[in-house]
């Protein structure tokens, strides 16, 4: 079933990428036409032109490299050292650019195991913590078993991330996965990296979950979830009478609220002034590693 | 440690943001409290002078900062801050005033676009403290005495003066140090280093 | 015979010792006397009705004077006179005040993870040395256990400021000794051999990697907190008939002949601000750069921000056992910009493996 | 009153008298400083009873709270009368008098026609005549606690102070002190100094106008010989030498002053440095006191107001009232160019 | 009759109330686990719908770990076992389960069945290895009938 499933999957990927490459118009991807609304938009309101836009576009790639909002907890010094800090372990191992969503193997030091290494394989449902505390969940399901593993991002028994699918999917957290019918989260440990053609934007999965029957870890009817279909199902008039009453719609209006959670322009360029240029030596460096790989060992798959 | 969030970009506010919302008290709740805000920004951007009691004004000056600043920021052609405008301003009519008269009178502004002052208590009693909030570049006559200004005070003569007397010791010892270092580079023929430390020392004056 | 009565009272009232007596009256002066040198610092600020070009002015001034304040050299750089004096295990050293910066994770060589809390030693100076005869302690309550050694008083200031916000007495402590007024001030007591010149710089490098500390700082005001928060008291349970009492303290005693409260009773009030010590913290790192400690654990007193002052550590099986930088360590340029305790992994270093056993 | 005046011209008589013997110039400083005191109340009293029938005058009154016209007395009251009526701010604050937006008046100075009054503090818009009489009142008082602070051994003799110029950074007077060749001042002393002049100005004294006849002016700085010279150059135009009083000193100013030594605030006496006169003068040696002021009102951060004494401890580039012996016309010292 | 219930609970402050954290998920006192051998009794017990419960923990806490022995009762027996999975939050790199897992085991410390059919934690072989001593019972025999480790 699970391998069934991922097969469907990798072949919609592939068409995906076909379609992409061939009319970009046609897609529909949410979060994609939103980007691309903004940008129409601010060209003829054109007040202030931000000169390092792609710069900041950064901020998705390594989120953990802006400090936490909260100003009583911040100090510049304290930032810049933990900056040249997280450099300094990224020049030792390749951290790719991943996100929640993205399919990860990772492989770790491990005093306790008879080969003195672990690997895990799984898909990202969290990515938290900022600076050296960075860290991400990975969760599959082994032997109809559901694990997840959470791994600190900068930890130095990390001897590997690869990333085996760069995808993003329609939720910030996947957490409902751990309620999701197991296929869901189901991903072989020998599973071959996918390489994405370079200058691809990073494909968003629209796949949506079916849940579990209730009980339920958490209230995912009141979280306004995309990427769960069968939600509705399973809700009582009593729920859906709760979901309403515990609405906010005035909270997508408090400015001040999304103020606090966020670092403003002014501070992330200067962040980004010191940090981008040696992220994008690392970058290229990683690139040339990943092109003389497939030289050497072209997957079947993608040709 | 929580990573900030992605998602959406903002400018950053000329004024001292506190670490943790005001509660302003309301049997609504959450939502009361944005709705007395809401009514205090559109106040704000209706008369451009207003008074009221510090908690509040402190509070809705952050939100109207944040409204003219994404409004410089987007303009009038973005959906989501139309929203937001339409939201937080109840008088309709205001949302034109933010974009076609705020907008381009705080558009090069280096400063806060508000201000708020203290304003004084009739009497020495319980009641909350007093501020007055408004725009800057408002039409009304500054709140602020201008005296500053004033060259004629003594203390600002006499420090005038002072002025004058500290700079003129400062050039010429200036000049006293290029002298000597003339002197010196003729006398000795002296390598590059040593002049540039003297120049540095030249710039140092004498306390 | 009534003479020789006299005299006998005589004598025994001389043996009284009158001087020695203790009286409870308000006449035996102040309990509390700060020392001379604590002025009041904080000014009432005013409008001076300044022109611009005046405010330039002086402020000019004021950064002129600290360009030379800047530039003072220190005088342990060219005097070699100061390795006379050798270090015993009994010298005091002078500390440092230190700033806490936050915290973040550093990792140990086998793999562990560990948080560490960054203290940063701002801008530190010595102020003013009060020799042992001369320094005359604040007078407390309590009768403190005689000091068997004389130590002598250093005054630490950290932080250059503005002159013209603190108070002219305050900038006087200063003008005294030719420097610009501190924002903090610290008195560290020290053996007399630990005596260092005004104005030497201390640094970072005071202290070494692996060495250990006690810290002391304010604790975090939490303003007026209930016996849950503050004594962690479990509180009542939240439902089976319990009305009101879920976060009380329940019963303060019993009654008889105690019934009254008695002191020391864990009740609600005010918790934290308070002068607390941590002892025997690690130094894992310094960077010798920015003047950065990287100390074991997070317990430091204080919010992100506070001001700490870092002693050499009293507890008997982690003092100091081979000479430290001592009196202090110079300024030095040629020194590597980190050091790290041996048990710490940097991050630029290769990956953590174990050997298979 | 009558008895008054007989008693007044008797002791002006007995002073002609006492004038022949040079007996007084043997008067012990306190003594001199008692003496003229005296004689200036006696001939202010002298010049009050001389007002004669009282007669009104019409003050229109210019300024905050609001315009308003006063009925006041002529020749008795003054523009400090006119503050009383009006508020306790007024009188506290004000520290000269603006007559018809032109004449710059005594706050203790009788008026003597109808006119327009301004009353001017320190934070008016245009403050540099309130300044110059600020400047010129503390040079005033230095030479008065300059007088008080050395012990009865050491004699001081006042010699004058030039007009107030506040650009060069302290006001000044020029003391001559015969017994002291070569006195350099301590930094105690100058504190003491200081204090001096903060104990003096913190009794809160009126600054009293009076104008008297050469004679009279004479015979009041009998034991000044300083001032004895220069009294005739003064009263050449019209014979009559202003005189100003701060509690018991004396002193001749062409003024005006402001209204009161409370309103002088943070005072420094900062520096006293030696003159050398040139060979042709009489007077062969001169010692400069320098001190730098503000008012009461006028609030200074220590630090600002620390470089305003440093700059005041340098030597006032004013002239020496002993060096330009042969341009002596040009030189006209304030306290002798006492004109109305 | 909704709006009614609306409006009297917007009145209450939606801040109180109720608990908002997240449940610990603790191996306590009757907490049902899940037996992932193939003990016949244990996979008789799954199979009836009536896992195990805890009604001791060998531990000073009263909260079982991972590696800790707990008494259960099952299929009305006492039997003694040992906790090969959690899923309450873990340490930095230790997994989490989606079930609290037991494997049976006797007094010796000999699983009563012959395999494990679920991934276990490699953090467990050092745990057992820790707690079995010369003399007492032996429990890294678990670690052999395991078929994977993550």
């Amino acid at each position: 079933m699970a391998l069934a499933i991922r097969r469907t999957s990798d072949i919609l990927c592939a068409a995906r990428w076909l379609i992409r490459r061939d009319c970009r118009v046609l897609s529909t991807l949410p979060e994609k036409a939103e980007i691309s609304q903004e940008v129409v938009v601010r060209r003829p309101a054109g007040r202030r032109p931000i000169a390092n836009e792609a710069v900041l576009e950064s901020r998705h790639i390594y989120p953990e490299f802006l400090p936490d909002p909260n100003p009583d907890w911040r100090n510049s010094l304290r930032e810049k050292l933990e900056r040249a800090d997280m450099l300094k372990r990224r020049s030792q191992i390749d951290i790719p650019e991943f996100y929640v969503g993205s399919i990860l193997a990772v492989t770790i030091s491990d005093p306790h195991a008879q080969t003195k290494t672990t690997r895990f394989v799984g898909i990202c449902i969290e990515r938290k913590g900022c600076g050296l505390r960075a860290e991400f969940t990975l969760r599959n399901v082994v032997d109809h078993q559901g694990v997840e593993v959470r791994y600190d991002l900068y930890d130095p028994t990390i001897q590997k991330i690869q990333v085996l699918r760069l995808e993003k999917r329609l939720d910030e957290k996947l957490l409902y996965l751990r309620d999701a019918l197991p296929e869901y989260s189901t991903f072989p440990f020998d599973m071959d990296p996918e390489i994405l053609p370079e200058g691809t934007p990073v494909p968003i999965n629209p796949v949506q979950v079916k849940l579990k029957p209730r009980p339920w870890l958490e209230k995912w009817e009141r979280q306004e979830l995309k990427g769960v279909s069968n939600i509705e199902e399973h809700l009582k008039g009593k729920d859906r009478i709760r979901r309403e009453l515990r609405k906010t719609p005035w909270e997508k209006y408090d400015l001040m609220k999304q103020y606090r959670k966020t670092i403003p322009i002014e501070d992330q360029s200067e962040i980004w002034a010191e940090v981008h240029n040696q992220l994008q030596q690392l970058q290229l460096s990683r690139k040339k590693m990943a092109r003389k790989r497939t030289f050497t060992a072209p997957k079947p798959q993608l040709g | 440690m929580n990573q900030a969030e992605v998602s959406k970009l903002v400018s950053k506010l000329r004024i001292k943001v506190p670490a943790e919302p005001r509660k302003l008290r309301s049997p609504k709740g959450p939502e009361g409290r944005i709705d007395k805000l809401r009514k205090t920004v559109t106040g704000l951007i209706k008369y451009e002078r207003i008074e009221l009691n510090h908690n509040r004004g402190d509070e809705a000056r952050q939100y109207a900062e944040r409204l003219i600043s994404e409004a410089i920021r987007y303009g009038d052609c973005h959906k989501p801050t139309m929203d937001v405008a339409n939201y937080w301003l109840l008088e309709k009519e205001l949302i034109h005033k933010l974009f076609k008269v705020l907008v381009p009178r705080f558009e090069n502004c280096n400063t806060a676009y508000t201000r708020m002052l203290n304003a004084p208590r009739p009497l020495p009693s319980r009641v909350d403290d007093k501020v007055v909030l408004e725009l800057r570049g408002n039409p009304y006559p500054s709140l602020v005495n201008r005296q500053s200004n004033n060259r004629l005070l003594i203390q600002n003569v006499l420090l005038d003066a002072a002025k004058y007397d500290y700079r003129q010791s400062k050039y010429a010892e200036m000049a006293e140090k290029i002298g000597q270092r003339e002197e010196a580079q003729a006398l000795e023929k002296k390598s590059k280093e040593p002049t540039k430390e003297s120049s540095n020392e030249s710039k140092t004056p004498e306390i | 015979m009534a003479s020789f009565n006299l005299k006998n009272i005589c004598i025994s009232l001389s043996k009284l010792r009158i001087g020695h007596a203790v009286t409870r009256s308000h006449s035996n002066g102040p309990r509390y006397r700060p020392p001379y040198w604590f002025a009041s610092k904080e000014r009432v600020m005013t409008n001076d009705y300044l022109t611009q070009e005046n405010k330039q002015f002086v402020e000019e001034v004021m950064k002129d004077k600290m360009k030379v304040q800047a530039e003072l050299e220190s005088p342990l750089a060219n005097n070699g006179d100061q390795s006379i004096q050798q270090w015993a295990p009994t010298t005091r050293r002078v500390g440092v005040i230190a700033r806490k910066i936050g915290n973040y994770p550093i990792w140990s060589k086998d793999g562990k993870k560990m948080l560490a809390t960054l203290l940063q030693v701002v801008d530190n100076h010595v102020v003013k040395y009060i020799p042992p005869e001369e320094f005359k302690p604040m007078k407390t309550c309590k009768v403190n256990w005689r000091e068997k050694r004389r130590l002598g008083c250093l005054l630490v200031g950290s932080e250059t400021i503005d002159p013209s916000t603190v108070t002219k007495d305050y900038c006087g402590l200063f003008d005294s000794v030719g420097m610009l007024p501190k924002k903090h001030l610290c008195r560290f007591m020290v053996s007399p051999e630990a005596v260092l010149p005004t104005g030497t710089p201390l640094l970072a490098t005071h202290f070494r990697a692996g060495d250990y500390l006690d810290i002391r700082a304010k604790t975090i005001d939490r303003g007026f907190q209930g016996v849950m928060k503050r004594w962690g008291f479990k509180g009542m349970p939240a439902s089976h008939g319990v009305t009101k009492t879920h976060r009380r303290p329940g019963n303060i005693g019993a009654g008889g002949e105690k019934a009254r409260v008695w002191p020391g009773t864990k009740m609600p009030g005010h918790m934290g601000n308070r002068w607390r010590t941590l002892r025997g913290v690690k130094i894992l790192r310094i960077n010798t750069k920015h003047n950065v400690l990287w100390t074991l654990g997070v317990a430091i007193p204080g919010e992100t921000g506070a001001m700490c002052y870092l002693y050499d550590t009293i507890l008997p099986l982690r003092k100091l056992k081979s000479s430290p930088p001592f009196p202090t360590h110079p300024p030095a340029d040629d020194l590597p910009i980190e050091y790290y305790d041996e048990s710490i992994h940097p991050y630029d270093n290769p990956t953590v493996t174990y050997e298979e056993a | 009153m009558k008895h008054q005046i007989l008693f007044l011209s008797k002791t002006i008589f007995q002073n002609h008298y006492n004038k022949v013997t040079p007996l007084s110039r043997f008067l012990s400083t306190q003594e001199a400083i008692e003496r003229r005191s005296h004689l200036f109340t006696l001939e202010k009293k002298r010049q009050a009873e001389n007002v004669g029938r009282i007669e009104k005058i019409e003050v229109k009154y210019k300024g905050v709270p609001n315009d308003c016209t006063l009925v006041m007395n002529k020749g008795i009251s003054t523009p400090y009368d006119c503050a009383r009526h009006l508020s306790e701010w007024h009188v506290d604050t004000s520290a000269l008098a603006l007559l018809d937006g032109t004449v710059y008046w005594d706050m203790h100075r009788p008026l003597t026609e109808n006119c327009t009054l301004e009353l001017q503090n320190f934070t008016v818009a245009e403050p540099q005549q309130v300044n110059k009489a600020f400047w010129r009142t503390c040079s005033l008082l230095l030479g008065a606690c300059a007088t008080v602070a050395f012990k009865d051994t050491v004699p001081v003799q006042l010699h004058s102070f030039p007009g107030p110029d506040i650009r060069s950074g302290s006001f000044i007077y020029d003391i001559d002190l015969p017994t002291l060749p070569d006195w350099k001042p301590t930094n105690q002393e100058l504190y003491t100094l200081s204090a001096e002049f903060v104990k003096l100005v913190r009794q809160n004294l009126i600054l009293e106008r009076l104008e008297v006849g050469e004679e009279l002016a004479l015979e009041m700085f009998r034991d000044n010989e300083h001032k004895t010279k220069q009294i005739p150059s003064i009263a050449r135009n019209n014979g009559k030498v202003t005189l100003y009083r701060a509690g018991h000193h004396v002193d001749i100013s062409k003024g005006p002053m402001i209204s009161n030594t409370a309103q002088v605030g943070r005072v420094t006496v900062t520096s006293v440095h030696k003159l050398i006169g040139s060979q042709d003068s009489d007077v062969k040696q001169l010692y400069r006191f320098q001190g730098v002021a503000l008012p009461t009102n006028v609030v200074l951060n220590h630090f600002a107001y620390s470089i305003l004494t440093e700059r005041a401890k340098k030597l006032n580039p004013a002239r020496s009232p002993i060096s330009f012996a042969t341009d002596k016309e040009d030189f006209e010292p304030e306290s002798i160019a006492a004109k109305v | 009759m909704f709006r009614t219930l609306l409006n009297k609970l917007s009145t209450v402050p939606s801040s109180c109330g109720f608990h908002t954290t997240a449940c610990l998920n603790e191996v306590r006192l009757l907490t049902r686990l899940r037996v992932v051998d193939n003990s016949e009794i244990g996979k008789r017990a799954m199979a009836e719908g009536k896992p195990p419960k805890v009604i001791c923990v060998y531990n000073k806490k009263g909260v079982g770990y991972i590696g800790d022995r707990v008494m259960v009762a099952i299929k009305g027996q006492k039997k003694k076992g040992i906790l090969v999975g959690l899923k309450q939050t873990q340490k930095v790199k230790v997994p989490k389960f989606d079930s609290n897992n037991v494997v049976l085991i006797d007094d010796n410390g000999t699983p009563l069945g012959s395999r494990i059919h679920v991934p276990i934690p490699t953090i467990l072989r050092t745990v057992l290895k820790e707690r079995t001593h010369a003399k007492g019972a032996d429990y890294t025999k678990l670690l052999a009938i395991a078929t994977r480790f993550v």
